[in-house]
């Protein structure tokens, strides 16, 4: 198992966000996370990126436990994540995004810059390398120069997955990647990330949009209310009637019409 | 590519005129401007790099500046150390001092961060002017020497105070200009960006923080020693809020977040500042109102202005060149 | 450009060029006289004070036809600048001044600005009309220097023998958070111990920063004290002494010289506060041949005394006017400073605002002491010879 | 005994004197997000305008109060529509240095106006009274009084009018106070006016036991800010006990420490607490 | 009563709408469908004034509204309760509500008779009138919002996903309260992406993907259309 997940909790105030949930990813895998607004998805992703510290439970990566350390030493360990609302370097281009993702692989510091050192040189020449590799990953190389405030929203989905490869990551959290874009381009952004894990990178994702979560994922898990209610394949989930009541609409109401 | 060597050239050329300035004149009123704007954009250089590329507005650069002026004059004075010893150690009390203030300082955020650098700043001015045993408070430092001569290179008279004053200059410049282009420079302006991002993506955003609040300290502080052997006194208003005010005013007129902003911004309000002499109390009358129509007109200063204008230009010619094609192949297909 | 053509305006100094009726006057060439003093921020009014006395003189001057030196006429233009306070500023004021506008003397009225400008006024060539009684300024060694105002030193004594007698040997010193205030509390601590005093409170007061004096001056008549040495601008000593009054104090007050009694009385709407102050006598009270026509001719000009900053820049102006006749130079620096005692001899007598005693070795003016007193309600000149 | 009492009352005075420039600064912030530096000026220019009003048209005291609230009130909302409102949208550092602008502004004219020169606002309270055995002046009791009286109709005005409400609400949620039709040019224009008269009002009740000098606002903005520090910025009630805290803290330390050092141990608090609370102690949870 | 003719909205340089049309006719309850992003809360916040349309135009009642500031809209009595309820959370509930009849503040009449009806509606919020908002459950809380929007008394109400987080009984509880708010006459457009709980109260319906309008048509119409199904119901 590549990531652990032991009686995780947070509470904010008197609200219990995320409530004692267990939970495993397995490499190489898709494993998506659904629910209702405000069931606790994206706070859960927050705790495993390191972005909150959880009230308690454990969270262990690659048999490490990383549940108290910081978001950019979790960063370092290989695990990228993107945001719900779509969070880039907004005064930058494309290119100097993508560039800045490398950064934690690289060492230059104050002295290597202000004598230009080989290493800087060396590492620079790296990060250029990597970002066009991963802006050309996910077929973002003509837009590198464009300022990312005047892309198109599935563009800057697309930036924001290139920012998160571009940390060499083993595993990439993704909230809602297709939120906000059409039909058509949704499945490009699956195919894309299908692509991912074919490059062995493991994926796991929250998203609303059930007929992609249906085709992508290997495991579902459906949290409401901060608490896990069903983990299974998307079959399991489909019939599961908590989830159906809770998530994807209650049968009874449909029927009552 | 082109513009790269055209930014080149004229960095050339106009480290050329300087150079050439003292020999073309012997006018020690106009060396004397030039050094102090030295100096000046040497200590705003600092305050750009925290403030305008890693987007933390400190207000105890007076402060720092201060620090770095009281040590070599304690050191020198005092002490009775060479001044170029004292220069460096006087760089180092400023960045270790620094160190500890930032290390605090920049567990607050935003508007928090500004007005606590603000206090920090005047408990540095209030320990100046306080403490009389060590920097004679109110009364001030005197008697600091020149710069003490390397070798055969001395600097009494005000030409080769000028042209030690210019190197640093330049060498701040350079070291500026290489930081801001690497991945360094990179990192500053992605937390400038966004803090939450940068740390999702690896980066220590304190530890990166602390290190631009220090290096900024340390051009304060290297800015605050030269001003104290150049002008040779210094009594506790240096390290005074005004000041920062007015390294703020140079860095907001230039352009903040710039590379040339600060030289651009130093130099014309100092000049400015000496051509309203003739306002005197009243200068602020002017000065306050321009300040708040910059800010509301052209938030990045006059070098943002002119990049952008020029970035609207370019966008013009190119969509004239656009339409001129286009019309040349409606002229065609209409033959 | 200026309209300072009424006399009520020159004193402003918001221009640069502060001469006036130039064009009434006999063609003849025109010596630059430079000023680099706080003209804004906290410190402007008394800078202004100070340009006020030097405005009036050249002025004066100049409508009575200008001055004769080596057999040509010559008028003054006084050109001032502001500098903040700030001895960068002064430096860089003065650089001009020697450039721009050739100027043999430049009037500097604070001690950092003076030491600034005594980096470089041997290379540079020009006297500085050195107005701060900070010993330091004289010390240097500073040939082109002179020093205007008295050294306070003298006050000392007779000050503290006055209140020791009249009120008791305990004090409690509460003076301006300014240089000048503690270098005369330095003086004072040992010159009142020496006559078998006690010192029992020690502060100063920053007027500029303290939003209220009331606690100071509650922690200093805690000790009981019977004298209270207070002093600073006029206004806020007014109001120190105030307080202590309402506080409870009915001891005397020794003021120190920057503060003038008249003031501190019209602040404070009378003298019944004031009973039992000793400070330097005010210029009004001391009316004599010398300074009378000053006096009157400042008041109507100014719709207010005199006070002392303006006074000695006043009377500097006349003196460097007659040591240049003296020394045969208006642009000769180390002729004018040397002819100053010549100068000092041959100064008009209506133009002896105080009456300087001596020339120090170093170039500081010495004048004599003039002590008042408030005594039933009344200034009276208690001056010793 | 008796001199730790005196100092308390003078602590009161002083801190009343705080509390009341703090709230005007702590409302702006909260409702509006602006740390505004020139409120040290709107402090300055009201005592210059009470001034004016008694000197040179010789109105009562009170009366002259009353003009310049109102005339520092008026510079408030001119320096809300004109500087700030056009900076609604600009990043957050634009703010604080069009701020800077503004008091350097105000600074220069008032000293143009007025001259530099330490002034004396004689009030018609300028008796010593005995009371409860310490020797206070009427005038401080005055400021005593009309302050924790100004506090106290600023909590009613906020709480039982459905304009203070909709003050409230702005500061609590932008977005939902649009919602509900509240207008926010309205709501920012009669913050800044509130403001601005504290501020008027502080130093008009402040100036008869200082001077009226055109630095006299300063340090007190200064202190201000670190007393809405330490009280969480935009937390009224914050303000209102930091500037007691910091009105005691500093007549304390003068007393039992040492008067050189007070405002230096002023500061020294505010860095101690943000050391330990990087918000300030009274903030609340997550305001959005 | 309603109508938006070619409004297209944009931020910066995201083109959120598209020429949407759109029509809500008095006492008609008009409900959108449309996935996350589609740009529902666009079109609500363009409506109220929150987010001005770069070009169409925007009627209420024949009059051109577009270009009118948030609060003159909700004097006219189109009152938004907004995605994320937007509360006043450390004012009690009581103090919000006052609030939400703040176009009516010198009513006090009406302001009493509207309290007594949310009351009436929500007895919950009665008995927690001294409350902090910030204290409520998440349902409690979207009470509160439709209870604040309706001191407006509002001609118009806009609903922006009022189910969102809540559990699956109180979406009845709520989904009714909002048929009997339209029974009392008040016109409602509802915003939802529970089409199916949407669908059974509504009378017409919009599908909004990516900015524009896909489909409507009346509420049985869309139920029964297989794209919907698939789309919005899922089974
Ligand atoms: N920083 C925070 N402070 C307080 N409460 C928070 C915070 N972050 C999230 N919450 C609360 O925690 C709960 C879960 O939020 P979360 O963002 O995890 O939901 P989600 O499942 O991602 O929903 P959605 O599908 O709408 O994105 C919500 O009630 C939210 O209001
Ligand atoms: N302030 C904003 N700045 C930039 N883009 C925005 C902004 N608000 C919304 N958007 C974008 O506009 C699109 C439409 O958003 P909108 O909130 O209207 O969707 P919605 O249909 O209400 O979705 P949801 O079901 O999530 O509430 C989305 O892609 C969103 O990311
Ligand atoms: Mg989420
Ligand atoms: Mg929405």
């Amino acid at each position: 198992m590549l990531v652990q997940v032991k009686g995780l909790t947070k509470t904010f105030g008197g609200l219990t966000a995320v409530n004692s949930v267990d939970f495993e990813i397995e490499k190489g895998k898709v494993t998506a996370i659904i629910g209702p607004n405000g069931a606790g998805k994206s706070t859960f992703f927050n705790l495993i990126s390191g972005f909150h510290q959880p009230s308690s439970g454990s969270v262990m990566f690659d048999s490490t436990d990383i549940t108290s350390l910081k978001a950019h030493q979790i960063a370092k360990l290989g695990i990228a994540r993107t945001f719900q609302t779509t969070h880039l370097f907004e005064q930058s281009t494309v290119l100097d995004n993508v560039l800045i993702g490398h950064r934690l692989r690289t060492s230059s510091g104050l002295f290597d810059a202000i004598f230009r050192t080989s290493r800087l040189k060396r590492e620079e020449k790296e990060s250029l390398e990597k970002a066009h590799e991963v802006l050309e990953f996910v077929g973002l190389t003509n837009l590198a120069d464009k300022h990312v405030s005047e892309i198109s929203q599935e563009e800057m989905k697309r930036t924001a997955f290139a920012l998160a490869l571009a940390t060499d990551p083993t595993i990439v959290f993704l909230d809602e990647p297709a939120a906000g874009v059409n039909p058509e381009e949704t499945d490009g952004l699956a195919e894309l990330i299908k692509k991912m894990v074919s490059k062995g990178i493991t994926v796991c994702l929250i998203e609303h949009k059930m007929q992609m979560i249906m085709n992508l994922a290997d495991k579902i898990m459906v949290l409401n209310y901060g608490q896990k209610i069903a983990e299974g394949t998307p079959e399991e989930i489909k019939k599961n009637p908590a989830v159906i009541e809770a998530y994807l609409g209650g049968e009874a109401v449909a029927q009552a019409y | 590519m082109m513009s790269f060597l055209n930014k080149r050239n004229t960095v050339i050329l106009l480290v050329v005129v300087a150079i050439l300035v003292p020999l073309l004149t012997d006018n020690p009123y106009l060396l004397h401007i030039f050094s102090t704007a030295f100096i000046w954009t040497i200590g705003v250089y600092g305050l750009n790099l925290i403030g305008g590329f890693t987007g933390q507005l400190s207000l105890a650069h007076a402060g720092f500046f201060a620090i770095g002026a009281y040590s070599v004059g304690i050191l020198t004075v005092k002490v009775g150390l060479n001044f170029w010893l004292a220069l460096l150690l006087g760089i180092i009390i400023t960045t270790i001092i620094g160190l500890l203030i930032g290390i605090i300082a920049l567990r607050t955020k935003e508007h928090f961060f500004a007005i606590y650098t603000l206090c920090v700043g005047y408990i540095i001015y209030l320990i100046i002017y306080k403490w009389e045993a060590l920097t004679e408070g109110v009364r001030g430092l005197i008697g600091i020497p020149p710069p003490a001569p390397i070798g055969p290179i001395t600097f009494q008279t005000p030409k080769s105070q000028y042209y030690l004053l210019l190197f640093f200059l330049v060498l701040t410049i350079f070291i500026f200009t290489r930081i801001i282009n690497s991945l360094i420079g990179r990192t500053y302006m992605a937390i400038r960006n966004s803090e939450e991002l940068a740390q999702t993506i690896g980066i220590e955003t304190m530890k990166q923080k602390l290190v631009s609040f220090v290096l900024s300290t340390f051009f304060a502080g290297l800015a605050g020693g030269l001003y104290a052997s150049f002008v040779r006194f210094i009594g506790p208003d240096i390290s005074y809020i005004n000041v920062t005010f007015d390294m703020l005013m140079y860095l907001l007129v230039g352009g903040i977040g710039t590379l040339s902003g600060p030289l651009v911004g130093t130099l014309l309000v100092v000049w400015i500042s000496q051509y309203l002499q003739f306002l005197q109390d009243y200068r602020m009358l002017i000065f306050g109102p321009i300040l708040v129509l910059l800010i509301i007109f052209y938030p990045r200063g006059i070098v943002g202005g002119v990049q952008t204008w020029l970035i609207k230009q370019r966008a013009k010619k190119s969509q004239k060149d656009l339409s001129r094609n286009l019309q040349s192949v409606v002229v065609k297909e209409e033959k | 450009g200026n309209t300072s053509t009424e006399p009520a305006n020159q004193s402003e100094g918001n221009t640069e060029e502060t001469t006036s009726n130039t064009e009434e006057k006999p063609a003849g060439e025109v010596v630059n006289i430079g000023y680099s003093g706080p003209l804004s921020g906290p410190a402007a009014y008394y800078g202004e004070n100070t340009l006020s006395g030097l405005s009036m003189a050249v002025d004066e001057i100049n409508n009575n036809g200008g001055f004769e030196v080596d057999g040509k006429n010559y008028s003054l233009n006084l050109v001032s600048l502001d500098d903040k306070y700030l001895p960068n500023e002064t430096g860089a004021n003065a650089k001009r001044l020697v450039q721009e506008d050739k100027t043999p003397i430049i009037f500097v009225p604070h001690s950092g600005g003076i030491f600034a400008t005594q980096v470089f006024n041997l290379q540079e060539k020009f006297i500085i009309g050195a107005y701060s009684s900070e010993p330091k300024i004289t010390e240097q060694g500073n040939p082109l220097t002179l020093r205007i105002p008295p050294k306070y030193s003298s006050y000392i004594e007779p000050f503290s023998k006055y209140q020791m007698e009249r009120f008791g040997k305990k004090i409690a010193m509460l003076p301006t958070a300014s240089q000048y205030g503690k270098d005369w509390a330095a003086l004072l601590e040992p010159g009142w111990k020496d006559l078998g005093g006690e010192v029992v409170y020690k502060g100063s007061i920053d007027f500029s920063k303290d939003t209220d004096f009331f606690t100071i001056v509650t922690n200093a008549l805690k000790e009981k004290p019977d004298v209270l040495f207070v002093g600073g601008p006029s206004e806020p000593t007014a109001l120190v002494i105030k307080q202590a009054r309402e506080l409870g104090f009915k001891g005397g007050f020794l003021i120190m010289d920057q503060a003038k009694l008249d003031e501190i009385e019209a602040v404070l709407g009378g003298p019944d506060l004031v009973e039992g102050s000793v400070g330097v006598l005010p210029l009004i009270h001391s009316k004599n041949d010398g300074n009378a026509k000053f006096i009157e001719d400042y008041a109507a000009a100014q719709g207010k005394n005199p006070g002392s900053e303006a006074g000695y820049h006043y009377m500097a102006m006349y003196l460097f006017v007659e040591a240049m006749k003296a020394a045969g130079s208006v642009d000769d620096p180390d002729a004018i400073m040397a002819k100053v005692e010549e100068g000092l001899n041959n100064l008009p007598a209506d133009k002896r605002i105080y009456e300087i005693t001596e020339i120090e070795e170093n170039g500081g003016l010495t004048t004599e002491l003039r002590m008042g007193v408030v005594e039933d309600g009344k200034i009276v000149d208690k001056s010793v010879q | 005994m008796d001199i730790l009492f005196q100092q308390l009352f003078n602590a009161l005075t002083i801190g009343s004197v705080y509390s009341l420039v703090a709230l005007g600064l702590t409302l702006v912030y909260g409702i509006l997000h602006i740390p505004n530096f020139a409120h040290g000026a709107l402090y300055m220019v009201g005592g210059y305008i009470t001034l004016l009003f008694m000197e040179s048209m010789g109105l009562h005291y009170w009366l002259a109060i009353l003009i310049s609230i109102i005339v520092v009130g008026l510079l408030g909302v001119v320096m809300e529509r004109l500087v700030f409102h056009p900076l609604r949208n600009a990043p957050p550092i634009h703010d604080k240095i069009a701020a800077i602008g503004v008091l350097l502004f105000l600074e220069a004219l008032v000293q143009l106006v007025w001259g530099a020169e330490y002034r004396r606002m004689l009030s018609p309270y300028d008796i010593v009274v005995d009371f409860l055995g310490l020797t206070v002046t009427a005038q401080r009791l005055l400021i005593i009084g009309t302050a924790i009286l100004a506090m106290i109709l600023l909590h009613l005005f906020l709480k039982k009018t459905i304009t203070g409400s909709a003050i409230i609400a702005m500061s609590q949620n932008r977005e939902g106070a649009f919602l509900v039709g509240i207008n926010a040019n309205k709501v920012a224009v009669i913050t800044f006016f509130i403001s601005g008269a504290l501020a008027a009002f502080a130093s008009s009740i402040a100036s008869p036991i200082n001077l009226v000098f055109p630095g006299m606002g300063h340090l007190v903005i200064l202190k201000a800010f670190v007393i809405i520090i330490i009280g969480g910025m935009g937390s009224i009630p914050g303000a209102i006990i930091g500037g007691y805290i910091l009105g005691f803290s500093e007549s304390l330390s003068a007393t039992f420490i040492s008067n050189d050092y007070k405002d230096l141990i002023a500061f020294l608090l505010l860095v101690a607490i943000l050391t330990i609370k990087p918000k300030g102690l009274f903030v609340k949870g997550a305001r959005s | 009563m309603l109508k938006l003719t070619d409004v297209s909205v944009s931020y910066g340089g995201y083109q959120a709408l598209e020429h949407i049309n759109l029509s809500v006719k008095q006492g008609e309850f008009v409900v959108l469908l449309g996935a996350n992003g589609a740009g529902k809360s666009t079109i609500f916040r363009t409506i109220s004034g929150l987010s001005k349309p770069s070009s169409g135009s925007i009627e209420f009642n024949d009059q051109s509204i577009s270009g009118l500031s948030a609060d003159r809209l909700v004097s006219l009595g189109i009152v938004q309760c907004a995605e994320g309820r937007k509360l006043f959370p450390q004012m009690t509930v009581y103090e919000n509500l006052i609030l939400g009849g703040f176009v009516h503040r010198r009513d006090k009449g009406k302001r009493k008779k509207s309290l007594h009806e949310v009351f009436e509606l929500f007895p919950i919020l009665n008995d927690k009138k001294d409350d902090p908002a910030g204290s409520l459950s998440g349902g409690q809380q979207q009470m509160l919002a439709i209870g604040r929007a309706l001191m407006a008394s509002p001609k118009v109400i806009l609903l922006d996903e009022p189910s969102i987080g809540l559990a699956p009984l109180i979406v009845e509880q709520v989904f009714s309260v909002i048929q009997q708010i339209n029974k009392n006459g008040t016109t409602v457009l509802l915003a939802e992406q529970n089409a199916n709980a949407a669908l059974k109260i509504a009378d017409r319906g919009y599908v909004i993907e990516t900015g524009k309008i896909v489909l409507e048509g009346s509420s049985k119409d869309l139920f029964e259309n297989d794209e919907v199904r698939k789309a919005y119901i899922g089974a």
